[in-house]
């Protein structure tokens, strides 16, 4: 191998080899830096900064394969990886204050979240099944053990062997699926995935176990057991971090797998996301009307959401994939930023576990109710936020390929589904508590959170420029 | 600065200033707000200024751009853009400098309210979306701005949000603006649906061809889709334009501040409506129905409102019924095709008519917010600025020859007398006769007011002043636009200072036939003297003289003869009657059984709360799906796979 | 095989589990010897059977699980379970015996150097970047595993090595300057 | 004649019966890492099967591989039951129920 090439692939995957000193270096500040010291957090965020600066570049259209073509660098990788270390960095922050409060050990925390942040990106850029597997192995243990680092909670620690358990499994159906699709195409590449016979029962079944492992990552019914549990168990922070950036990685599997491998595939992963996206939203959004936990509800409330994003998917063209990243970009941005909101009220010994929670939520914190509201708007898609808009992406792309049906069934799942976003406002501003409580905001906290969720609006006025670059990245 | 630098600038400054004044007023001191407010609007006015010359170096040739592309809905672009010429220009110029004028007024009328804050922060906002509305370019920032100035209105209205009053006020106007709105959205949704297009330009470009297309309604009903379209629009502008039959908020809504009464409900947000059809001129050339509907909608209110304002004793009622009635001369105009006089007459009476206003104002300060003028009289010795200045006023407003008001309306009613509409002369009856009463009322309120003997305590009449600088400074301003803004009528009307913004039929051509008959505007003064109009319009001031001032006896004396019509008059036709205890009283009967069969029996029962309880139910059940318990996670993982498998296994 | 993969689903005892376990990692050594990849077949007995599955017994050896509890459910979603598994077997069987996966070996062609060799071969050049994946994975592995298992009990007694060297001579050595007693005249 | 086939019926068996022990098991949660542990060994039948008859290697490697994550998989699975047994004590499938609905 030339030396040149040598130096070009590491240059362009600089991003990466970043992120992992990075991550070995806040994990080695656990033992050196007193246990109230603020240096691991400040390490952590300047590590991600400095990943999501070398990420960012313009788009040129191009792909550039590496590591003898393991590794691929396109336009969809950088939007996907400059994202996620966004979002990583607000997740940190918002994370800060719980880890300080209930003395998490921090440099195995932050690090284990770059980790998982490593594996995501690694996924982005998979060009082979291996990698996708490997990524996909890194971001699930690591997530594995984020779940269960609540080392004396019952309820945490129940919640990562479920997860624990039912990923393993699903991983399990994906190797299954990638070892039939190497026993029948020879490779494992996927850019060369093609079957020179006609397409039979080997493939489909091929195609079936892989739609499911990618299922479960994404959380579509019948394989979002585990996410109810997960959201509701896991420390909050860790919620935080399960509902937000992995959505964008499980997106980036899902388009790596379908779209770059899988698409001669078109006509049968079609057919199984429409029953998983059917059975996502009516599931998410029926069962989420009966619950009284707050983060559970939210569960259920991200699994009628997949079923949007799945919905965009399976159209299978241009506009459907960027209608899904679209959707899964802002669900990503919306979903945080109620986690933010959770996570400010717990800085603020005013915790909304349960529904009852909220009541009177804005008399006692106004500004926070406030931006819940706006939030709630969102994942409603009512008009003036831009969840509206994502909405109105993924029915569009499903309209103009002719799956009338399965946008009105959409339509009337999140008429449903406004019910229990409505019942949140409702508990907020129209129920009366006793509680009394003005703690002050947590300023740093609360002004990032401000900007982000007053963002689904702004999106809302000037959504353009994310739409072209969605557009702009698929194709 | 580039000229869409410049449109953006004058857009947003209000908005800029708005927004500070209105998020940050807290940290701000009073006088704070008012400066960085009418910054805001000084900074749009000049650049209105700019963009007028710019507009003027190339000979009006409109620019026609968009700023932003906020959306793409299937072949929709919607999004933020400008179209720019004289029509909007003029617009431009009315709306920054009587904004400007009443900003400066309001820092004197509104010394000691509570909210003065935000009642600069409202007005410039109304600014903002005022501007929004004329400089648009496609019908959606045209109905953004049409619904942000109506916004601003019923803020307005009910600014002093503890009177009883005030709140009645502001819903009356939202309700009846609503069935205007109602009729303007429908305008719109015609054309989307027929252009598929939003955009003006492209709009305009595809009418000529729609003027065969009906629009179906029942099997055996059909319209022509333009005069559908024309008339579905005209009732938006009905309900902003506060026209016959829904003008009835307008009166009411006098309980908002008096700079509001000047600044919205008399000089600029009332004549949105005038100026969204001189806009759609392309769309409503092509109609002759909703013309003729347009001329006798404008006659009716010019004359019908008229008569009502000469037995109103609220000062600012009157004047709020003169407005209806010039609003009525600028309709008529427009049905007649004299798009640019309707414009022209909007031009003249937003100065005159704020004018009007803010002197009315003042007299209310000096009074103490006495507003009945059978307690005033004698005021023009207290206050001299006012007394001259609203003399000017009123001259304007009657239509007196060398005023502006006699260039717009003269000329509104030459133009009914030559146009070959069918009824146009009745119409040209209808707004002659209005002359005569516009002439009468305004003198009668001139008299009562500022002549006779005071008709209030002496210690009150002593304690009558000259209102303070702040707000005699824009009187005297407006009150100098008042006398010449006239003399613009040359170029304006008679050059081609229109002609690429208005587009007039062929057939429709009472301003070339106008034009003909002009020979310069000395010539016009002169004939001015001579013309009918000038003999009733005497008539008018004489009788007024008569009976208010030379021998007050007489109105007493003629009361029983005339009970029966002043009884109607001021009852206002029973307008208000009707619609509240008529259309009202029925919707709410209507909408008691409705509610009581339909809605909490049908709907609420077994609809709503049927399904509501039915998918409680059913989540309950399906919740319960999810156990608990991991095996059953797994199974039920392993029955989708199994049931995915077996489905592709049929398949093939 | 399969008995001893059965043996362990529905052994009592898990010890007994393990080690049908065992037995069956041992079974698929032997068959993958048979395929030629015996590199691989030796990881597995060593890495598995030597690594994985002592960890396993030494878990169970540790929890101290009480075996005494009889399954109970166990007989009544038998049935269940089996028809299920049978389906599953079925279908599974179904789609591998298809016609697509009947692969002829072209001849007998051995690799020149062993499989050890080419394994090693191409996994340090051409799978470089899945082999550093798998490095972090396996430090993600330790991270986790200490993280939530190691705890600092108060009664052990340990040393803080960050501690001691942050020590300084003033930390451990207190000079106290004490007033010279003056002499009392008794 | 052993044909390619008898190894991939071996692996669909192994795998389905990893399967239904996961969901047929409801007092051990050891047994469940075991059974994925056999889900993944009939994975890797598959895997080795098909490089024996396609001549390629990047089944091995990826056999390989999987190996290193699934000593990795039970190794954080292992650490997750202890600390589950540390909180619920015990290791009860079936006891672990607090979050339901």
């Amino acid at each position: 191998m030339q030396i040149e090439t040598m130096i070009i692939e590491y240059i362009l995957a600089v991003p990466e080899i970043v992120l992992l000193l990075g991550a070995c270096l806040v994990l080695l500040t656990g033992p050196f830096v007193s246990a109230q010291s603020h240096w691991t957090f400040v390490l952590t965020q300047a590590v991600l900064l400095a990943t999501l600066y070398l990420c960012a570049r313009p788009f040129t259209g191009q792909a550039i394969e590496l590591f003898n073509d393991f590794y691929i660098d396109d336009d969809l990788s950088v939007l996907a990886k400059s994202s996620m270390s966004a979002f990583m960095m607000v997740v940190i922050l918002y994370s800060r204050g719980f880890i300080n409060k209930y003395n998490y050990p921090r440099g195995e925390y932050y690090s284990l979240a770059l980790f998982s942040l490593l594996g995501m990106m690694l996924i982005s850029s998979a060009n082979h099944l291996l990698m996708i597997y490997l990524g996909l192995e890194l971001l699930s243990l690591s997530m594995y053990a984020l779940v269960a680092m609540n080392r004396d909670d019952s309820v945490s620690s129940e919640a990562a062997i479920k997860y624990f358990v039912l990923g393993a499994i699903a991983s399990g159906f994906l190797l299954y699926g990638i070892s039939l699709i190497y026993g029948l195409t020879g490779t494992l590449f996927l850019s060369e995935l093609s079957v020179e016979n006609e397409i039979g029962l080997g493939i489909i079944a091929a195609v079936i176990f892989i739609v499911i492992g990618l299922a479960f990552k994404l959380g579509a019914v019948p394989f979002h057991m585990w996410l109810p549990d997960v959201y509701q168990g896991a420390p909050l922070p860790v919620t935080l971090l399960v509902a937000s950036v992995p959505k964008i990685a499980g997106l980036l599997l899902a388009l790596r797998l379908l779209m770059d491998g899988l698409q001669f595939m078109h006509e049968y992963w079609q057919q199984s996301l429409v029953v998983l996206a059917l059975l996502s939203l009516a599931m998410g959004n029926i069962v989420a009307i009966a619950q009284t936990n707050l983060r559970r509800m939210l569960g259920y409330s991200t699994i009628g959401h997949v079923g949007y994003i799945l919905l965009g998917l399976l159209v299978g063209n241009q506009d459907g994939y960027s209608a899904a990243l679209f959707y899964t970009l802002i669900y990503a941005l919306m979903s945080s930023a109620v986690f933010g909101v959770l996570l400010c009220a717990e800085r603020m010994n005013h915790p909304l576990e349960n529904l009852v929670d909220l009541q009177g939520l804005g008399k006692i914190y106004p500004w926070l109710a406030f931006l819940l509201l706006l939030l709630m708007f969102s994942m409603a898609g009512i008009p003036m936020t831009v969840g509206f808009y994502a909405k109105l992406n993924i029915l569009q792309a499903l309209v103009t390929s002719g799956w009338i049906e399965l946008a009105v069934f959409a339509v009337v799942a999140s008429v449903i589904g406004a019910f229990y976003y409505l019942r949140v406002i409702k508990l907020m501003y129209f129920e009366e508590s006793d509680t009394q409580g003005s703690q002050p905001m947590p300023a740093g906290h609360i002004s990032v959170l401000s900007i982000h969720a007053l963002l689904v609006v702004g999106l809302f006025l000037f959504p353009q420029m994310l739409l072209e670059m969605c557009k702009q990245v698929i194709g | 600065m580039s000229f869409v630098q410049l449109c953006l600038t004058t857009v947003l400054a209000p908005l800029f200033g708005s927004i500070v004044v209105g998020l940050f007023g807290k940290w701000l001191s009073k006088s704070h707000a008012h400066l960085i407010t009418i910054a805001g609007v000084g900074i749009a006015l000049i650049a209105s200024g700019l963009v007028f010359y710019e507009l003027f170096q190339t000979e009006y040739a409109p620019q026609n751009f968009s700023v932003y592309e906020w959306a793409k809905i299937g072949g929709f672009s919607l999004g933020v853009g400008f179209l720019i010429d004289s029509l909007t220009v003029i617009m431009m110029l009315v709306v920054t400098s009587v904004s400007l004028m009443v900003h400066i007024y309001t820092i004197g009328y509104m010394h000691d309210d509570p909210g003065y804050k935000r009642f600069f922060s409202y007005i410039s906002l109304f600014t903002f979306s005022m501007l929004m509305l004329v400089m648009s370019n496609n019908f959606l920032q045209l109905f953004f701005g049409w619904e942000a100035v109506g916004l601003v209105s019923y803020l307005l209205i009910g600014f002093w949000y503890t009177r009883p009053s005030a709140i009645l006020a502001n819903i009356k106007a939202f309700l009846v603006n609503r069935v205007g709105d109602f009729g303007f959205l429908l305008g719109i949704a015609a054309i989307a649906v027929s252009t598929s297009s939003l955009d003006y330009a492209q709009v305009f470009a595809a009418a000529p061809s729609l003027t065969e297309s009906q629009l179906t309604i029942t099997n055996s009903f059909q319209v022509p889709l333009l005069t559908f379209i024309c008339i579905a629009l005209f009732v938006g502008a009905m309900g902003k334009s506060a026209q016959v039959p829904l003008h009835v908020w307008l009166p009411d809504s006098m309980e908002g501040p008096t700079p509001i009464s000047a600044l919205i409900h008399a000089a600029t947000m009332v004549t949105a409506g005038i100026f969204m059809v001189a806009r759609m001129s392309p769309l409503f050339e092509l109609s002759e129905t909703a013309l003729l509907f347009i001329m006798f909608v404008g006659a009716i209110t010019a004359f019908f409102m008229g008569l009502v304002a000469m037995v109103q004793d609220d000062i600012k009622k009157v004047v709020a019924y003169s407005t209806l009635s010039q609003l009525g001369y600028m309709t008529v105009a427009l049905g007649v095709s004299a798009y640019s006089l309707a414009i022209f007459h909007l031009y003249t009476h937003a100065f005159f008519k704020a004018l009007l206003f803010l002197a009315a104002g003042s007299v209310i300060i000096a009074m103490h917010h006495e507003q009945n003028i059978r307690k005033m009289g004698g005021l023009w010795k207290r206050m001299p600025i006012t007394y001259v200045t609203s003399l000017i006023g009123t001259l304007a407003l009657i239509g007196f020859p060398a005023f502006s008001g006699f260039f717009s309306k003269e000329s509104i009613i030459e133009a009914v007398h030559l146009s070959e509409l069918p009824g146009a002369h009745y119409v040209y009856l209808m707004v002659l006769s209005g002359v005569f009463i516009t002439a009468f009322y305004s003198l009668r309120l001139f008299i009562l007011v500022f002549h006779g003997k005071p008709r209030m305590s002496d210690e009150n009449y002593s304690h009558v002043n000259e209102t303070p600088k702040v707000v005699t400074v824009p009187l005297i301003v407006l009150a100098i636009c008042s006398v010449f803004a006239g003399y613009a009528i040359e170029p304006m009307i008679y050059g081609d200072f229109f002609a690429a913004s208005i587009r007039v039929g062929e057939q429709h051509g009472v301003m070339t036939k106008m034009a003909e008959h002009f020979h310069g505007v000395q010539a016009m003064i002169t004939h001015g003297f001579v013309a009918t109009a000038f003999y009733l319009l005497l008539g008018g001031v004489l009788l007024a003289w008569l009976c208010y001032s030379l021998v007050p006896s007489i109105p007493k004396l003629l009361a029983p003869v005339l009970a029966i019509p002043s009884f109607i008059l001021a009852r206002k036709y029973g307008c208000d009657w009707l619609y509240i205890k008529g259309f009202a009283r029925l919707g709410v009967g209507v909408g008691k059984v409705a509610s009581a069969l339909g809605d909490r029996i049908l709907i609420d029962g077994l609809m709503v709360n049927g399904t509501a309880s039915m998918v409680r139910g059913v989540s309950m059940q399906l919740r319960k799906i999810q156990s608990g318990y991991l095996y059953q996670y797994a199974f039920a993982m392993i029955i989708g796979l199994l049931e995915l498998l077996t489905y592709f296994y049929y398949q093939t | 095989m399969v008995t001893a993969a059965l043996r362990m689903i529905t052994a009592k005892n898990p010890v007994h589990s393990i080690l049908s376990l065992v037995l069956v990692f041992f079974t698929s050594s032997a068959i993958w010897l048979l395929l030629e990849a015996e590199f691989l077949a030796i990881t597995l007995v060593l890495v598995y059977v030597g690594a994985v599955m002592v960890l396993f017994l030494f878990v169970v050896m540790m929890l101290n699980i009480n075996t005494a509890q009889i399954r109970e459910g166990f007989v009544k979603f038998m049935p269940v379970a089996i028809v299920v598994s049978l389906i599953m077997i079925a279908e599974l069987v179904l789609v591998v015996i298809s016609k697509e996966f009947e692969l002829e070996r072209e001849s007998n062609f051995v690799f020149e150097s062993g499989n050890t060799h080419a394994l090693g071969e191409i996994l340090y050049t051409d799978y470089l970047l899945p082999f550093e994946t798998a490095a972090v994975i396996l430090l993600v592995a330790i991270v986790a595993a200490i993280v939530l298992t190691l705890r600092q009990r108060v009664e052990t007694r340990t040393q803080n090595p960050g501690e001691q060297i942050k020590v300084k001579a003033k930390d451990r050595v207190r000079i106290v300057s004490l007033p010279s007693e003056d002499k009392k005249e008794y | 004649m052993i044909t390619i086939t008898h190894f991939l019926v071996l692996g669909a068996i192994l795998f389905s019966l990893a399967v239904t022990g996961i969901f047929m098991n409801r007092k051990n949660l050891i047994v469940l890492l075991m059974s994925i542990e056999l889900m993944l060994l009939a994975v890797n039948i598959n895997f080795v099967a098909f490089s024996y008859y396609l001549n390629d290697l990047t089944g091995q490697v990826f056999v390989f591989f999987i190996l290193t994550v699934a000593a990795a998989e039970a190794a954080i699975g292992l650490a997750i039951l202890v600390v589950v047994f540390r909180n619920c004590g015990t290791i009860n499938v079936q006891d672990l129920d607090e979050m339901k609905g």
